[in-house]
């Protein structure tokens, strides 16, 4: 049976290798190959699961041996897999929603005359990510890590010819190499203080090392983790991450990748059980980032990226359930599985509705759609409904779980993180109604009205253009929009998408079968909370009723006006991502600029001047002495004469001395 | 005695270079088709000593020792470590590709006389030195490898200066001048540096006695020669001087940039991936080696100039508006990472520098060849006179692309491996240095990624338009480069192998041992 | 004769003696020297009787078999161990021949020969008149540009003399080295100068720049011979001998017995370092060394290129080998003296010669600044003061003097209408129109550069590790400096050969005769091969490395 | 009479071509100073002759004589030649080369 993880990962990447070098002549069949590898992995992954489910919860893991990877003295690297209970949850999101986003590609792609080369990169990223989850060392987890960045690199840009896709991408590397420097540095760390890096040795080791330096590798993981699950202060490229097609928003940026944050803390569980203060910085950045998400959710009228703040703001649920400890880790990944399913549906839904609306994106030129692509509507509402928190769906059991957790991390903390998480459900409410509203609902905004016009300044242009190569019918994206449902192969994963995320919660709940399903790895340790879990569930559908009626009252009830009003002050902020950019370009990219201009010009004029210097004052010397030579041969007479009675006195001069 | 297998790999190419200089003026292809063929024999006898070589066997292997110049003490020696049979390989593994890659950089276009021979000379020129790196690199007589690194510096200081670009921003005026500029710059840097390790060389000899690396190492190890604190440290100031320029390592790299922007891609590849590395290669050879306390001595410093080369080239890389002096700063920045390597003295870090020397030279070669490529098609090294290129040619971009990830080591191409390990390697003594080291990974996606961005994407410049994509020649250069660096990427373990015993030996020339891990070292 | 034979005949002059003691003479030994001046005077008579259309022949003729025989019989002597086991004193203590003396015999007759080839070659310069011409005025009496040279031109006259006066100049540099007394050294000194200061008069082309460094030449040649004769009483007066075995001998205080004079002139020191001093001054005037090397840019210059590279070659030798004798054998006992002088006079000179050459415009003159460096590379040799350092200085005065008289040679070769194109930026380019030529010279370039693998990188590693070895480590390091200041200069030309646009009306590179073809040839050659295997040589070197005395 | 004062008279004459060549332009003057100082040489070795009374000191300077002559023959023609071509026998004048 272990021998079949390989396959898992062997399958997509066979694909990406496949597509990438099999040139034109793959263009018309690319899509199916890559699907059909896709869905392989995943029907892999299911015999697995089977398997799994067979053997007694304790020893449930497998091992994979493969080859020795990097043997010198003392550091060890294998290539080996490790195949356990959160291994798998990943395998089966990892390759269920990315076989469904395939699925949907062939549809959102069609035009695209480069899609063979897209599937080569979606079976990229999925190559890559299995590796990241079934890596049984942090080294190749690093591999699956940095792999993942790639395809996520060369998916947000992949309409390169757009000089904002291109930047973003790189931007989204960037930020995300930052963080790759927390994971090396924890992994040197690790290798110098228990000479492995392997999981199992070092996590059984944790005993042994002290809490500093524990602290110190946490904090490092913990840093890795912001930068790939876009976490304050590696947030930033999230937003702009939109740019790239919107079913790598759907798998990459909501369902999969950026998740992978939170799998590397808890897949470090004894670490952080052992570095409470490392616990406490994961707690807050989780708590601040699930707020930032949501305001800045708020404020965007591009729908994905107010999509994207949600993401941010549920990721930033998951790594607080992360930081919170044996009581949190369970419902991080739960949160992180229901989630995959309703936020990947949310955004395949806004993927639809673009596509119906000539790839327009901005919601002020949406509304009143839901009569004509009914099946969006619904799938995006369910999914809506799921992300809320309704009661019943999926979203509502992670999402308290979580709060309820946070609560009972007990002390003020308890109560702030608590608070935190609450009053983010409520925004999340508020931000996700709104969507809701001025897309399917109201008049009919897009009616007489060229869209895909440039945007607003807050909008980015760019993203109101990306259609013009997304699709040919570009040419139809001045003059009014058509809106019209998508084809089959695209409402179908939509479709299977929406029922995840209403039943998945609930089935993972009853009778706690998810937890039972995971304590082996993370072990779980029931929180109780200081006021009563109902009470807690109480308030969350309370505060979740407070979002959604707000947002009625300002979106519901008044028409929405096609261009965005100049709106408050946090409002503006929220729209430029409560200018974290502007404090990034200002200090990073200008100082960059400013150092690096000055150090060429450094080296030109110092290093460099030095030695030319020193030539040139050779030849000037040079150019001195020579005049000696004045061609007068009494002068050259007269330096002889010199030179003998210098000859002589020296000679004198030894023997008197 | 058996055949000299050491002699003939140095030799063979020395004999083609001369054949090929003697192929008539008419006869152009035919001199090509030579050296290249010459170029693969030559690999192919690399392979033989790549075989023959017993990584758990002796010291050193298929020794030769034959007497040379008694009165000067020299021999000619010849033997390979793991060191430097990973070395030879790259060496003649390259070298074939940069004759493929140079193909038509060397056809005359200005009328000389009859008798003048450019495209002979640049091919006779680049396997002449291949030769010379080549002894350079199994030379166990110190005398033997001054002789040669030295001479070394002729060759490559007329494929400088009397091969550049075709198509010059400036004009061919002033390409040459400034080429000639470049090449001399080349030519006094390394000779100053090499003329500073000659008076090292006779002062170890005044020393020592003779030249044998082996017998003096030997001879130092068990004691019975024993140098004044002052005079060692004086002649491994002397022998590192001339290896710091030759590697380079900050602040003796200014010569690097403008070689490598004023010659052809080919030479700049021969320069940076091949002889440069006979640099590094020499200070874990020869430095170590001889002058142990010594180099234990000078570490520190040493390991600060390697820091700053790696951040300060990172960041000149940044700034760079020139597509090749981008590459080379970079170089500059990885040839830091290979000195930190050296002189972190532990396993990792000295396995990981030489196995950096090797997955550089590929990784350069890869893109560099590419910006070739690339350059020859529009005629300018200006970064700002590309953009879209991927649009129009998506292969080369593609190619282009994985060079670039290749420089920015990203994990599962082959410089990931090493450096990480020169990572480790260093942590594991000199946490600081480290992690501050660690810090130029992300210098490295920063300027790999502007350029790439700069010149690969975005919309379709006019100049651009049309470019064709990659030639079948050119695939056949730069397809089996990029398969090597992903095998090497993902299976190191060859390489590695061979080297380990040889770093292991070279660690306890110097006494060093790796740190232990904290646990252990608690218990 | 012997010091004290003299003074018995001088004090009983009285009664009439019948017959005198004949000195012997052993003419075997000395043959390479008796060969050599008898050519010579037969190349006068030549000159004198032989009609002038077959002379130029005959003086080549006689001339190259002359140096061949000569050289042949130092191989001859050589191999009949005078070298080693029976080096000795001949001709009554005036001339020793051993392991150094006849090495540098060789090496001199050797570039003697190729001298004469260069000298010989006729082929470069175009016709006139229908008779051949070489680069020696066609009348060297007549005024340049006058009728009567004119007419000499037309009549196709040619300075055959100047065979002769090479074959002179040879014979004296033969004993110069050689020479064990102070009178012989003088002698031998002016035999060899006053024939090279009338070669230098004579060039065809450019003749008043000849006559200049003919004129500057002689008068400070003359000027630093007054000096070394001046140096040479003292020393006389000092030891009451000229005989450098005898001035050792009282220097090192084992004289046998001694006179009342002699006691009284023994104490004074002054006679003996003032003697020194100045006799080491007119050696260091003819090695060129800083600050006696003034005139050699000019002369080296001025002088009808062939004499130029013979010159250059030969006379360093020959002085080198005087030098080294009179420090070796005569002054051994004052090295603590003279060692930290001549170190600064070494220093200077390195140092010196580098710097200036780098803002050089005339190749010649580069030339003749770097044999001023090469100069002092051969100085810190000869401040070894151990066997070594013999050996060491003979290699490089060997490798050095092919490689000179090559590079010379080639110069001869690049001309324009004003005969040689010597100014270097009608040098640009040159290796875009003849690669060989520029590439041979590029070769003997690199030599003097000291790149390894050529002869110059062997000559300096032994002349800089025998220095180390005696000790002068500082020496070392300032000769390394300044080696790579020199670089510098070297490459200028290189880089001007091939890296630049040639030039439209550039110079054209003339096809020489075979003499000048194989003068070039057998520069290379050696060059090459005194690179890459030394060892035979540095062989000799070391076994030739013992005076005698 | 003191054998040095021989010498030191040498040494004066010898000093004193010395600074006639420095001093002097005219080629033939410059010349005639040299000739003055193997003078002075030969003053000093025919008194050290005298003082360690053996005859080389004093054959030395026959040697000279002879050298000086042969130097005479030489140096005059060159200086003559030298003059004839540029009507004049100053060494000032003949400076073409330099630097």
């Amino acid at each position: 049976m272990e021998n079949l993880i390989a396959l898992l990962i062997a399958a997509p990447l066979l694909g990406a290798a496949v597509l990438l070098c099999g040139g034109r002549r793959l263009d018309a069949v690319g899509h199916w190959i890559g699907t059909v590898l896709a869905a392989a992995s995943f029907v892999v992954g299911v015999v697995l699961f089977a398997d799994m489910l067979g053997k007694d919860p304790e020893n449930r893991a497998m091992h994979q041996f493969l080859f020795s990877w990097i043997p010198v003295g003392g550091f060890q690297a294998d290539v080996a897999f490790q195949l356990d209970q959160l291994s798998m949850t990943f395998v089966l999101l990892i390759t269920g929603v990315g076989s469904l986003i395939h699925v949907y590609s062939i549809g959102y792609m069609e035009h695209d005359e480069r899609r063979r080369r897209f599937f080569g990169y979606l079976n990229l990223f999925l190559a890559a990510m299995l590796l990241l989850v079934l890596a049984d060392n942090y080294l190749l987890l690093y591999v699956g890590w940095e792999g993942v960045g790639l395809a996520s690199y060369l998916l947000i840009g992949f309409w390169q010819h757009k000089p904002s896709a291109a930047t973003a991408a790189k931007k989204a590397f960037l930020v995300n190499r930052v963080g790759d420097v927390g994971l090396s540095i924890a992994i040197m760390l690790m290798f110098t203080t228990f000479g492995t890096f392997a999981f199992g040795p070092v996590l059984e080791a944790t005993g042994e090392a002290t809490e500093g330096k524990l602290t110190a590798i946490a904090l490092m993981l913990l840093l890795a983790a912001c930068g790939k699950s876009a976490q304050v202060p590696l947030q930033s490229w999230l937003g702009d991450a939109m740019e790239g097609p919107t079913p790598v928003s759907a798998l990459i940026h909501a369902a999969t990748m950026v998740t992978a944050g939170v799998y590397l803390i808890v897949r470090s569980a004894d670490i952080f059980n052992a570095a409470p203060d490392a616990q406490l910085v994961t707690t807050v950045v989780g708590a601040v980032t699930l707020m930032f998400g949501a305001i800045v959710g708020c404020a965007k009228d591009d729908i994905k990226k107010a999509l994207a703040g949600s993401t941010m703001s549920q990721i930033g649920y998951m790594v607080l359930a992360a930081g919170l400890g044996p009581i949190g880790y369970v419902f991080a990944i739960m949160h992180l599985v229901t989630h995959g399913f309703f936020k990947a549906g949310l955004f395949l839904g806004a993927g639809s509705v673009m596509h119906g609306m000539n790839d327009e994106v901005d919601m002020r030129k949406y509304g009143g759609l839901r009569t004509y692509m009914p099946i969006t509507f619904i799938t995006f509402g369910l999914g809506y409904l799921a992300i809320i928190g309704f009661p019943g769906l999926s979203g509502f059991f992670s999402k308290d779980k979580i709060i309820e957790a946070a609560f009972a991390k007990g002390g003020t903390e308890g109560w702030i993180l608590g608070g935190v998480a609450l009053l983010g459900a409520a925004i999340t409410a508020f931000y996700m109604t709104r969507v809701m509203l001025m897309t399917f609902f109201g008049e009919e905004r897009w009616r007489n009205q060229p869209t895909a016009s440039p945007a607003e300044p807050d909008v980015e242009p760019a993203a109101a253009h990306h259609g013009a190569a997304a699709s040919d019918h570009a040419a139809a994206a001045t003059g009014e929009p058509h809106p019209h449902e998508s084809p089959k192969v695209m409402t179908i994963p939509m479709i299977v998408l929406a029922v995840g995320s209403v039943f998945a919660g609930g089935f993972f709940s009853i009778g706690d079968r998810f937890i039972h399903w995971l304590e082996p790895v993370t072990d779980h340790a029931h929180g109780n909370p200081p006021i009563s879990a109902g009470a807690v569930t109480a308030s969350t559908v309370a505060v979740m009723v407070i979002g959604v009626g707000l947002a009625w009252l300002q979106y519901g009830r008044r028409p929405v006006p096609v261009v965005a009003p100049r709106g408050s002050l946090l409002t503006r902020a929220a729209r430029r991502d409560l200018y974290q950019d502007d404090f990034n370009h200002v200090v990073l990219v200008r100082g960059g600029e400013h150092l690096t201009r000055s150090l060429v010009y450094v080296d030109h004029t110092l290093v460099d001047g030095v030695v030319n210097g020193t030539a040139a004052g050779m030849g000037g010397l040079s150019g001195r002495l020579r005049r000696v030579q004045n061609g007068y041969a009494r002068s050259y007479a007269v330096s002889m004469f010199g030179g003998a009675a210098i000859l002589i006195a020296a000679t004198l001069l030894m023997r008197a001395v | 005695m058996s055949f000299p297998l050491l002699t003939a790999t140095a030799v063979l190419p020395a004999l083609g270079a001369i054949a090929t200089a003697a192929v008539p003026a008419a006869r152009r292809t035919a001199a090509k088709w030579l050296a290249l063929i010459v170029s693969l024999a030559t690999l192919v006898l690399a392979a033989v000593v790549l075989v023959r070589f017993d990584p758990d066997g002796d010291r050193y292997q298929l020794t030769e020792s034959h007497a040379w110049i008694k009165d000067f003490g020299v021999r000619y020696e010849l033997g390979v470590d793991g060191i430097a049979v990973a070395m030879i390989a790259l060496t003649a593994l390259l070298i074939p590709f940069i004759i493929l890659a140079g193909w038509h950089d060397a056809d005359p276009l200005e009328t000389g006389s009859k008798r003048w021979r450019p495209t002979q000379g640049f091919f006779a020129l680049i396997l002449l030195v291949e030769a010379m790196v080549i002894i350079s690199f199994e030379a166990t007589d110190v005398f033997l490898f001054y002789i040669f690194f030295e001479a070394m510096l002729i060759p490559m200081y007329f494929l400088i200066g009397g091969f550049g670009d075709r198509a010059h921003e400036h004009g061919e005026a002033a390409a040459s001048t400034q080429r000639s500029y470049a090449a001399v710059k080349f030519l006094l840097y390394n000779l100053v540096g090499g003329l500073i390790m000659l008076a090292a060389v006779i002062g170890l000899y005044v020393v020592a006695g003779n030249f044998s690396l082996t017998q003096i190492a030997e001879a130092r190890a068990n004691g019975t020669l024993d140098m004044a604190t002052s005079t060692e440290r004086w002649l491994f100031l002397g022998f590192f001087f001339a290896f710091a320029v030759k590697a380079p390592l900050w602040p003796l790299h200014t010569w690097l940039p403008n070689a490598m922007q004023e010659s052809t891609a080919p030479v700049a590849v021969l320069i940076t991936a091949v002889v440069d590395k006979v640099g590094t290669f020499a200070m874990l050879r020869f430095c170590l080696q001889l002058f142990p306390e010594a180099s234990t001595w000078a570490t520190p410093a040493i390991l600060v100039l390697a820091l700053i080369s790696i951040i300060y080239g990172a960041l000149l890389a940044v700034g760079q508006r020139d597509i090749k002096r981008l590459v080379a700063y970079a170089s500059i920045s990885h040839f830091g990472f290979i000195v930190l390597g050296i002189f972190a003295m532990t396993s990792q870090g000295q396995s990981g520098a030489t196995l950096y020397m090797v997955n550089h030279g590929i990784s350069t070669a890869a893109l560099m060849l590419v910006a070739g490529f690339l350059i020859s098609r529009r005629g300018s090294r200006l970064i700002a006179d590309y953009g879209g290129v991927q649009k129009v040619a998506p292969v080369l971009a593609g190619t282009f692309l994985i060079g670039g990830l290749a420089t920015l080591s990203l994990p599962g191409l082959a410089p990931f491996v090493s450096e990480f390990l020169v990572l480790v390697g260093t942590f594991a003594r000199y946490p600081v240095i480290g992690i501050i080291a660690t810090v130029g990974i992300v210098l490295a996606a920063l300027y790999t990624l502007v350029l790439y961005q700069r010149t690969m994407t975005g919309p379709v410049k006019a100049e651009v338009e049309g470019m064709p994509d990659l030639r079948v020649r050119e695939l056949v250069v730069v397809a089996p480069l990029i398969v090597l660096l992903i095998f090497l990427g993902v299976y190191p373990k060859p390489v590695t192998d061979i080297v380990n015993p040889a770093v292991k030996q070279t660690l306890s020339d110097v006494q060093k041992k790796d740190p232990q891990p904290e646990v252990e070292a608690s218990k | 004769m012997s010091a004290s034979a003299v003074h018995s005949l001088w004090t009983t002059a009285a009664e009439p003696i019948d017959k005198i003691g004949a000195p012997d003479i052993e003419y075997g030994q000395l043959s390479p020297t008796l060969i050599v001046i008898g050519a010579a005077v037969l190349g006068v008579l030549v000159e004198a009787f032989v009609p002038r259309k077959t002379r130029y022949y005959a003086q080549v003729f006689l001339s190259v078999v002359a140096l061949a025989a000569a050289f042949a019989a130092v191989i001859g002597l050589a191999a009949g161990g005078y070298a080693t086991t029976k080096s000795g004193i001949v001709a009554m203590g005036a001339v020793a021949v051993d392991g150094p003396a006849l090495f540098l015999q060789g090496t001199i007759l050797l570039a003697g020969i190729l001298g004469v080839f260069t000298f010989a070659e006729r082929r470069l310069d175009p016709a006139a008149h229908g008779n051949r011409v070489d680069s020696f005025a066609a009348q060297a009496a007549s005024v340049p540009g006058s009728d009567s040279e004119k007419a000499a031109v037309k009549a196709g006259f040619t300075t055959t003399e100047v065979f002769p006066l090479l074959l002179f100049a040879v014979g004296g540099m033969l004993i110069f080295p050689a020479a064990n007394d102070l009178l012989t050294l003088f002698i031998a000194l002016e035999v060899f100068s006053l024939p090279l200061y009338l070669l230098c008069a004579v060039a065809r082309r450019k003749r008043l720049m000849s006559q200049e460094a003919a004129v500057k030449y002689f008068l400070l040649g003359a000027f630093a011979s007054a000096f070394t004769l001046f140096g040479i009483a003292l020393l006389y007066g000092y030891a009451g001998s000229v005989k450098y075995g005898t001035i050792a001998r009282v220097v090192d205080g084992t004289v046998g017995e001694v006179s009342p004079a002699l006691a009284g002139t023994m104490g004074n020191d002054a006679l003996l370092l003032i003697g020194a001093a100045m006799v080491v001054m007119g050696l260091l005037f003819k090695v060129g060394a800083v600050p006696f090397h003034m005139w050699t840019p000019d002369v080296y210059q001025g002088a009808p290129t062939p004499v130029t590279g013979f010159m250059a070659a030969a006379t360093k030798v020959a002085a080198f080998g005087a030098l080294l004798r009179l420090l070796y054998v005569v002054l051994p006992g004052l090295r603590w003296d003279w060692r930290p002088v001549m170190w600064a006079v070494a220093i200077v000179t390195m140092l010196g010669g580098a710097i200036v050459a780098i803002t050089q415009t005339d190749i010649k003159r580069l030339l003749a600044y770097s044999s001023i460096a090469h100069a002092g590379f051969i100085l810190a040799g000869v401040i070894a003061t151990t066997p070594d350092g013999v050996s060491s200085v003979l290699f490089y005065l060997g490798a050095y003097s092919f490689v000179t008289i090559g590079a010379f040679a080639v110069v001869t070769l690049v001309r324009d209408a004003g005969g040689e194109a010597t100014h270097l930026s009608k040098w640009a380019g040159l290796g875009r129109r003849s690669p060989l030529v520029a590439a041979v010279f590029a070769v003997f370039l690199l030599a003097f550069a000291g790149i390894p693998l050529t002869s110059g990188f062997a000559g300096k590693f032994a002349v800089f590790k025998a220095a180390a070895e005696g000790g002068a480590g500082a020496i070392v390091v300032v000769g390394v400096i300044s080696s790579a200041i020199a670089a510098f200069f070297y490459i200028r030309v290189i880089v001007l050969m091939f890296f630049s646009e040639p030039r439209p009306e550039g110079p054209t590179v003339a096809v020489p005769s075979p003499l000048t073809m194989t003068a070039i040839g057998v520069g290379v050659a050696v060059t090459l091969v005194l690179g890459v295997a030394p060892q035979y040589f540095l062989d000799l070197a070391s076994q030739a490395g013992v005076f005698v005395r | 009479m003191n054998p040095v004062n021989y010498l030191y008279l040498a040494a004066l004459l010898f000093t004193i071509g010395a600074t006639g060549v420095l001093i002097r332009r005219n080629a033939i003057v410059v010349f005639m100073c040299v000739e003055l100082m193997l003078n002075a040489c030969n003053l000093a070795l025919v008194a050290f002759s005298r003082m360690h009374g053996n005859l080389d000191g004093q054959i030395i300077a026959f040697f000279t004589m002879v050298v000086a002559a042969a130097e005479v023959v030489v140096g005059l023609a060159i200086i003559v030649s030298l003059f004839r071509s540029r009507h004049s026998a100053s060494v000032d004048d003949a400076s073409l080369m330099k630097l």
